[in-house]
């Protein structure tokens, strides 16, 4: 009897933790990620941010803002649609975890190996959109929905030029798959030290990244593009009536929203998990040593950013995005596909 | 290939199911103590007036619409990637041509300025002798007129 | 010559057109001119008849035949070549309705001298109306008869509706409806025929589908398994019914007959003219035309119908006659009664019935001319038409009564006059091939007397009334439409042989060829 | 019995997509029956279009009708967007004009 | 493969055309400042090109683009007739006062109608079920907007509204057809779902419901009946020149798509002409429920007419009765029935599109659309009085106009082929027709205009455009070799 809870346990414990892992490495990067923001906000700002609580630089900042947050009310507004209001940040987090499943963390490991991983990510980030206005739509509130409906606007405009330059590495790559993509990365070839990574391997690519750095900024809500919170304009944006666990849904959904596009821009840009040096350094765990260094420099720079420029207002947001981004994303995509046929 | 999609179903699940354990976690520790002012919709400390669902701002349909073209035109061209480089030449101008179709319509809609964000004219007030204060614009025209 | 019989009124017409809208007398002149000339032409097709040629389905004793293809589709696999003529030519049966036709159509411009309500397109519309009447006799091609028939109708409804009584457009729609509806039948049986007619054209050996007329009188043109092929099918008799009441309704047979009291009566005198007195024949014409050579069979099964039918006219026409106190609705009725007379003589299928029909076809033709004239020159000076209104007329207007009792006379049958010879003929014709029907029919002659004398009685003689006592006689113009007509009358009364031997052969021609399939 | 039908449903084959996409087709139909809401009908239509997909997809796995199939899906999905696209840009202006979106109170024209 | 592309685009030349245009119009509208007809212009310019490139292609017979497309001559004369069409109706629509409130937006108007047009070629010509379903939709997207392009109007919003629901429904319902179809067949080339069919193929239930579901995909576009419920709304809503369009130029695409659709798909391709349609599908009697659907749009069409006060709504009954007229040639579907249809819409084109022109002028001049506020009309516009009258008189079908001609042929392949009864409710319906076109007529003539109404002026142009209605309506009602000569030469289907 043992032996058949055993037959089916083992495969079974084998695939929670093999959907786990990722859930892992988010919520450690959440609580490092929001502690090292605002530690790199106080440096940035000639400060020190949190010290108390734990030792070393209040180390455990993030950990008593989970335990504060989990103590909290949870008010839902009479006049919210309770339904939808309640639905919401299950469906913006699980989107953005399911996310996670295309994503080769190290060679060894990959969420879930389907051959439209890139396509399927792109289209599973898309339900934010969609998680985004029904929080703002159900509140009830004028700016949460004023918040959503803004956001959902900022999110499907900068979706084009995300996507448009995704395609630009899939016209260089020929393959949907991120494994395939990033096993093409490997190797220094180019010059002769050059790791094989798609920036290097094409000039035009070093602009789909600009433009794709830029894209996800927007996407996932961050300084300069942060409208859709944007305090001072929108009060709390679509999150203004959630509070307790359910706001700190929402923002761990973003914090993952960040962490996926970053990873996603390592993989696409920056050869993944395989690293700089040739057979130096490789192998499965430093693959994903690798992969994430390089996910978290992109992280970084998105914070530094963000303590760095001032917010854009609605229209040059989205003249941004209509007039300068998309046209110059397809136009990109043209070259990049003439630079592949001619060389 | 069904078993990986068998594993994306897992994500999700797993995803929600974080969601919901963490929800249950702070419902047992977290205090539930509801008064009318608190369950009040948040509009800066005031008493709520209207409705919330109100009328939006047409730009927000144009850009869905603008985005639903990019976004088919993009689904097709996801195929079209992948196998850009077996197929050649060919391909390229298929997709140039295609683009470049698109983009007609695009400049169209940029040049017609569709896709401009309003930006509310800010109200200036000014004297007008006699009159009294009122808007630069109605005193513009009044001054037209006289 | 016949083309020109034809389309000069086409030409006249687009004169007309061109001249400005005040040239009123011009116009008068244009379209006197065009149907003078026409006159002219006819009486030229009068004397260079030749009585001895038969006509009927003998394409070589035609005469006049003009013939060129009008319309040639090249053999396709499916349907064969396509072939639709322009062939016109006259035989015996025709000749007198074409004389008929221009003597009538003359006649009708001179009486309309004084239209002055829109008289370019009253003009332009009146000579489109004579091309049409005009190409129908002369037509010998089922398609370009049909196109000749209709293009008559729509004129027809814009002379009554525009220019005439009260109740216009309730007679003209009537009578378009009425009409249009017999032209459907009348297209369907035509495309019936086409699909189950080809000659076998002599040059290339090709099978041609044909609308000519003479060849869908030839059994031996029909394609074996086609709808109309072989004798006394379900489908000829069909085909035949379908003819016969798209002719009935033209005739108009008694329960078809109800559209023609009012557009007579609302119609403008010319238009009533040339309706009673050209447009009616066109049924018979086409009954004589088209159904008896092409139909035998079916001619031979319904002829009974077709004289019960008559007969029942003749009756019903002449009570109801009786029973009207309108000057107008009397004459229309008794129209219907005379249209009978010549169904049955028709229907007869022998020579007397046969000739005393055509003759009675164009007698009638003059006579209710008269009798419309007459009526119209009442209604112009006295705006009314009402029976009792009148009295004692022949002390006011003694000319006009004269030529009146004439016409008047010689539609009661009287001997001497024109109508006493038909009628006599078609009875004598239908007597002999079914006694009762004629006997019965010859009562409707007394009831004829009897309205006929009433009404003379009624608006001639007696006392004239007070407020006519400044009624005008006839004007010159008037008696010009009148004389020619009166002379007619009376000469043909006396000596009816010049029209006769016009028509004999043919007609016993096509006696033959329904009786024996000769 | 009800062994082999749950056996039916493990094994997922042709029929069972056709009859989900023959469900979907009954549900949208019925939609744009029964709705007098124009959103409602619009949403219905999307079901048709959608059960079409399913169709042609679940042909283009199970038969020889290969990718094709799926081609074709792709297509309709455009279609459907464009046709959405342009129905909800008439529905705003007939929202301006009659301030409703009920197909009932489209009624200026009849006769 | 490049190679049949390239080979393929020298055959689509006329298209390319179309699409060059209609980039033309947009990237004039753009930098243009002079507004204004320009982009009507260009799309007439564009249109005369298209249809020289079209005569280029007279004879042509091939299949393009992996057997999408056939150019072939039947394909050639409904492009034909949809570039004559389209040239017209741009005429009009530079005359009509309806769009001049929109004339900063007229270029859109022009574009969609080029969309339209390029949606147009594409039904006519394609082999494959995915194109036509495209092809349809794309004629029908545009069309949506179009017949909404007046939009401070509530009717033409309402009529667009509706426009768009059944429209969505009706193709919603076609590709399920059409989805059916493919799956059982498994194939998208209707050449080879004709093999398949003509190979054992044991599915009759299903066959019969996808077809049928298609037929009311198609019989929407066409406004048969009992699919035809839109058409008169929509066409009272429309502005006049669309209704125009819509009435002429989208029924004889659909027209020709249902054609080559039916059949290619469901004869017997080895058995040479008469006998073998329809012997694909022995299930139900498909020709009877074609003929019964022929039958009620005449019958249903021409009654419902009678009792119209709106002369674009009368308009629109009156073609709702030529689609039961044009669909007695497709009950036959032999080569004779579709030259019979093809000589039918061909003189269809000139007199609907005169009749609407005049309507339109009328009420460019008068602001109404009303029968009963025609009268005097005649009198004070006699030139266009007596147009109309031609129009509607050969819209009865009666001699020596080319509408008696079009019924001539259509109700004789319908006697030859035996369908009497068919024939007969024809001829029934059509006299029942006379009486409401004429009506229109009677109103314009037996009455004196109003005291203080004058005559109504037309400028020089329009008049010329009406001659070039005119002319032909009346010139091929007595000379008509030459359509027949082109019918029957274009009768020719791809690989039949």
């Amino acid at each position: 009897m043992f032996e058949t809870i055993g037959n089916i346990m083992a495969p079974l414990t084998a695939i929670i933790i093999h959907a786990a892992i990722p859930l892992t490495i988010i919520l450690v990067y959440a609580l490092v990620a929001i502690w090292g923001e605002r530690k790199i906000a106080g440096f940035i700002q000639d400060r020190l941010g949190p010290m108390r609580v734990g030792g070393f630089h209040g180390w455990a900042q993030s950990i008593a803002d989970l335990l504060k947050l989990i103590q909290k009310e949870d008010i839902i507004p009479t006049d919210a649609s309770r339904f939808l209001f309640k639905f919401a940040p299950f469906m913006m987090f699980a989107a953005s975890y399911a996310a996670f499943a295309v994503i080769p963390f190290s060679s060894d490991y990959i969420g879930s190996n389907i051959n439209v991983g890139v396509f399927y990510l792109l289209a599973v980030t898309s339900i934010l959109t969609l998680s985004v206005i029904m929080a703002g739509w159900a509140s009830n509130n004028k700016w949460s929905l004023l918040g959503g409906m803004r956001s959902a606007a900022q999110m499907v405009s900068y979706e084009v030029p995300t996507i448009a330059t995704v395609l630009t590495v899939i016209v260089v790559a020929g393959s949907l798959n991120l494994m395939t993509v990033t096993e093409m990365q490997s190797g220094n070839d180019i010059l002769g030290f050059l790791p094989n990574w798609f920036i290097f391997q094409n000039p035009f690519l070093i602009v789909a990244f600009i433009i794709f750095f830029i894209s996800i900024l927007a996407e996932s809500h961050r300084v300069p593009f942060d409208l859709p919170e944007s305090e001072s304009e929108l009060v709390g944006g679509y999150q203004t009536e959630y509070s307790g666990m359910r706001w700190a849904m929402f923002m761990l959904a973003e914090y993952a929203d960040m962490l996926l596009l970053s990873l996603l821009g390592a993989t696409l840009f920056f050869g993944g998990w395989n690293s700089p040096f040739g057979e130096f350094m490789a192998g499965p765990f430093w693959g994903f040593f690798w992969f994430m260094l390089k996910g978290l420099l992109l992280v970084f720079v998105m914070m530094w950013i963000r303590w760095t420029l001032p917010r854009y207002r609605v229209d040059q947001l989205m003249h941004i995005c209509w007039s300068i981004l998309i046209p110059l994303s397809f136009v990109n995509l043209i070259l990049v596909a003439l630079w592949e046929m001619i060389f | 290939m069904i078993e990986d999609f068998g594993y994306v179903l897992l994500f999700l699940v797993t995803g929600a199911l974080f969601v919901g354990v963490a929800l249950f976690v702070s419902k047992l520790i977290r205090p539930d103590r509801p008064n009318a002012e608190k369950l009040l919709t948040y509009e800066c400390g005031e008493i709520p007036f209207g409705n919330a669902r109100v009328q939006f701002n047409n730009r927000f349909y144009i850009i869905g619409l603008m985005f639903l073209i990019f976004e088919v035109e993009i689904l097709l061209l996801f195929p079209w990637a992948t196998v850009f480089k077996d197929v050649g030449w060919l391909a390229f101008w298929a997709m140039f041509i295609f683009v470049s179709l698109i983009f007609i319509g695009f400049i169209y809609e940029l040049g017609k300025g569709q896709l401009k964000w309003d930006i509310p004219r800010p109200i200036r007030p000014t004297y007008v002798e006699g009159v009294g204060v009122m808007e630069e614009s109605e005193a513009e025209t009044l001054k037209k007129s006289a | 010559m016949l083309t020109w019989i034809v389309f000069l009124p086409i030409v006249g017409m687009i004169i007309i057109l061109l001249l400005p809208d005040q040239s009123k007398k011009a116009i008068r002149w244009t379209a006197a001119t065009v149907t003078g000339l026409q006159v002219v032409l006819a009486g030229v097709i009068y004397s260079l008849f030749d009585r001895s040629m038969v006509g009927i389905n003998e394409a070589d004793s035609f005469q006049f035949v003009e013939q060129f293809n009008w319309i040639t589709v090249d053999a396709v696999p499916w349907v064969g070549r396509i072939e639709i003529n322009y062939f016109l030519g006259i035989d015996g049966l025709s000749v007198l309705m074409v004389i008929l036709a221009s003597i009538i159509g003359l006649i009708g411009v001179i009486s309309s001298w004084n239209i002055e309500k829109m008289t370019k397109g009253y003009f332009a519309l009146y000579l489109l109306l004579v091309t049409g009447m005009m190409g129908v006799f002369v037509s010998l091609d089922f398609f370009l008869f049909f196109i000749f028939w209709e293009v008559m109708l729509l004129p027809m409804y814009f002379l009554i509706g525009l220019w005439g009584g009260p109740r216009r457009e309730y007679a003209a729609i009537k009578f378009f409806l009425y009409t249009f509806f017999g032209g459907v039948l009348m297209m369907l049986v035509m495309l019936a025929l086409y699909f189950s007619v080809a000659y076998t054209d002599a040059a290339t050996g090709e099978s041609v589908h044909t609308f000519n007329l003479l060849h869908m009188m030839n059994p031996e043109n029909y394609v074996d398994g086609s709808i109309l092929s072989g004798v006394d099918t379900t489908w000829r008799y069909v085909a035949w019914l379908a003819l016969f009441i798209s002719f009935a309704i033209k005739i108009p047979l008694f329960p078809f007959h109800t559209w023609l009291p009012d557009a007579h009566v609302e119609a403008p005198t010319p238009i009533s003219v040339i309706l009673a007195g050209v447009l009616l024949k066109l049924g018979t014409y086409g009954i004589l035309r088209i159904s008896f050579p092409i139909f035998p069979d079916g001619t031979e099964y319904f002829v009974y119908l077709m004289a019960a039918l008559g007969m029942i006219s003749i009756i019903y026409g002449a009570f109801c006659a009786m029973a009207q106190d309108d000057f107008k609705k009397l004459i229309a009725y008794s129209s219907i009664s005379h249209m009978g007379i010549v169904v049955i003589g028709i229907a007869a299928l022998n020579t007397q019935g046969m000739v005393g029909g055509v003759l009675q076809m164009f007698n009638h033709g003059i006579i209710t001319a008269v009798l419309f004239l007459a009526v119209g020159v009442l209604y112009d000076r006295t705006h009314t038409r009402g029976l009792y209104d009148f009295g004692g007329i022949a002390n006011q207007m003694p000319k006009y009564t004269g030529i009146a009792m004439v016409g008047m006379f010689a539609a009661l049958g009287l001997p001497g006059l024109n109508g006493f010879v038909s009628e006599l003929f078609s009875f004598l014709g239908a007597f002999e091939a079914y006694r009762w029907i004629a006997i019965i029919s010859v009562f409707g002659i007394i009831i004829t007397a009897g309205y006929i004398l009433w009404t003379v009685q009624r608006i001639y003689l007696g006392n004239l009334q007070e407020k006519h006592k400044t009624l005008e006689d006839l004007t010159l113009r008037e008696m010009l439409a009148f004389v020619p007509l009166i002379i007619l009358i009376i000469l043909l009364g006396i000596y009816p042989a010049p029209a006769i031997e016009l028509m004999n052969a043919s007609l016993s021609h096509l006696v033959e060829l329904v009786t024996q399939g000769v | 019995m009800e062994s082999s039908f749950i056996q039916w449903l493990a094994e997922p084959a042709l029929t069972h997509f056709l009859i989900v996409s023959a469900i979907l087709f009954a549900l949208g139909l019925m939609a744009v029956i029964s709705k007098r809401n124009i959103i409602m009908v619009l949403m219905g239509v999307e079901l048709i279009l959608n059960s079409a997909n399913i169709n042609f997809v679940a042909f283009s796995r199970f038969t020889e009708l290969s990718m094709e199939g799926q081609m074709i899906g792709m297509f309709i999905i455009i279609i459907a967007a464009a046709e959405a696209a342009v129905a909800l840009a008439i529905v705003l202006n007939v929202f301006n004009r009659f301030k409703s979106i009920n197909l009932d109170d489209l009624n200026i024209l009849k006769g | 493969m490049v190679d049949n592309i390239l080979n393929s685009i020298i055959h689509f030349y006329p298209e390319i055309a179309i699409v060059v245009t209609l980039c033309g119009i947009i990237v004039a509208d753009l930098f243009v400042k002079r507004k204004g007809h320009t982009g009507g212009v260009i799309l007439f310019g564009g249109m005369v090109v298209t249809a020289v490139l079209l005569l280029v292609q007279t004879g042509w017979n091939n299949s393009v683009f992996y057997e999408m497309i056939a150019v072939d001559p039947f394909a050639l004369y409904f492009k034909l007739l949809l570039t004559l069409a389209t040239l017209f109706v741009i005429l009009f629509s530079m005359k009509s006062r309806e769009l001049d409130e929109y004339s900063n937006r007229i270029s859109e108007y022009y574009m969609l109608m080029a969309g339209m047009i390029l949606g147009m070629f594409l039904m006519v010509s394609s082999t494959n079920l995915l194109l036509m379903y495209l092809a349809f939709e794309m004629t029908s997207i545009s069309s949506y907007v179009l017949v909404g392009f007046t939009k401070k109007s509530d009717k033409s919003s309402e009529a667009s509204m509706k426009y768009i629901i059944y429209g969505a429904v009706a193709s919603g319902i076609m590709i399920y057809g059409i989805s059916l179809l493919v799956g059982l067949t498994g194939a998208t080339d209707i050449y080879a779902v004709n093999m398949a069919l003509a190979g054992d193929l044991n599915q009759p239930l299903l066959l019969t419901i996808s077809i049928i579901m298609i037929i009311a995909g198609l019989g929407f576009k066409l406004a048969l009946v009992p699919f035809h419920f839109w058409a008169p709304d929509v066409y009272e809503g429309a502005p006049i020149t669309i209704t125009a369009y819509l009435s002429v130029a989208s029924k004889i695409a659909a027209l020709a798509m249902t054609i080559r659709f039916f059949r290619i798909s469901f004869s017997d391709l080895s058995v040479a002409d008469d006998g073998a349609i329809w012997s694909m599908l022995d299930v139900l009697n498909w020709n009877v429920i074609l003929a019964v659907l022929a039958a009620l749009a005449m019958v249903v069409g021409n009654l419902t007419a009678l009792r119209q006060d709106n002369i674009k709504r009368m308009l629109a009954y009156s073609s709702i009765a030529h689609a039961g007229y044009i669909m007695m040639g497709f009950v036959i579907l032999t080569n004779e029935g579709l030259s019979a249809i093809m000589i039918y819409v061909f003189v269809y084109l000139f007199m609907n599109l005169g009749a609407f022109y005049v309507a339109m002028l009328f009420s460019n001049q008068t602001g109404t659309e009303s029968i009963e506020k025609y009268k005097g009309l005649g009198h004070r516009a006699p030139l266009m009085g007596v147009s109309m009258t031609v129009f509607l008189v050969a819209l009865t079908g009666f001699p020596p106009t080319a509408g008696f001609i079009a019924k001539l042929y259509i109700f004789g392949a319908a006697i030859s082929a035996g369908w009497f009864w068919l024939v007969l409710i024809a001829g029934i319906t059509t006299v029942v027709s006379l009486f409401y076109y004429i009506r229109v007529v009677r109103n314009m003539f037996f009455y004196k205009p109003e005291e203080g109404a004058e005559k109504l002026e037309f400028d020089a142009g329009t008049k010329i455009i009406l001659l070039l209605l005119l002319i032909p309506t009346l010139l091929f009602g007595v000379y008509f070799t030459p359509i027949f000569e082109m019918a029957r030469e274009s009768v020719q289907m791809f690989g039949m």
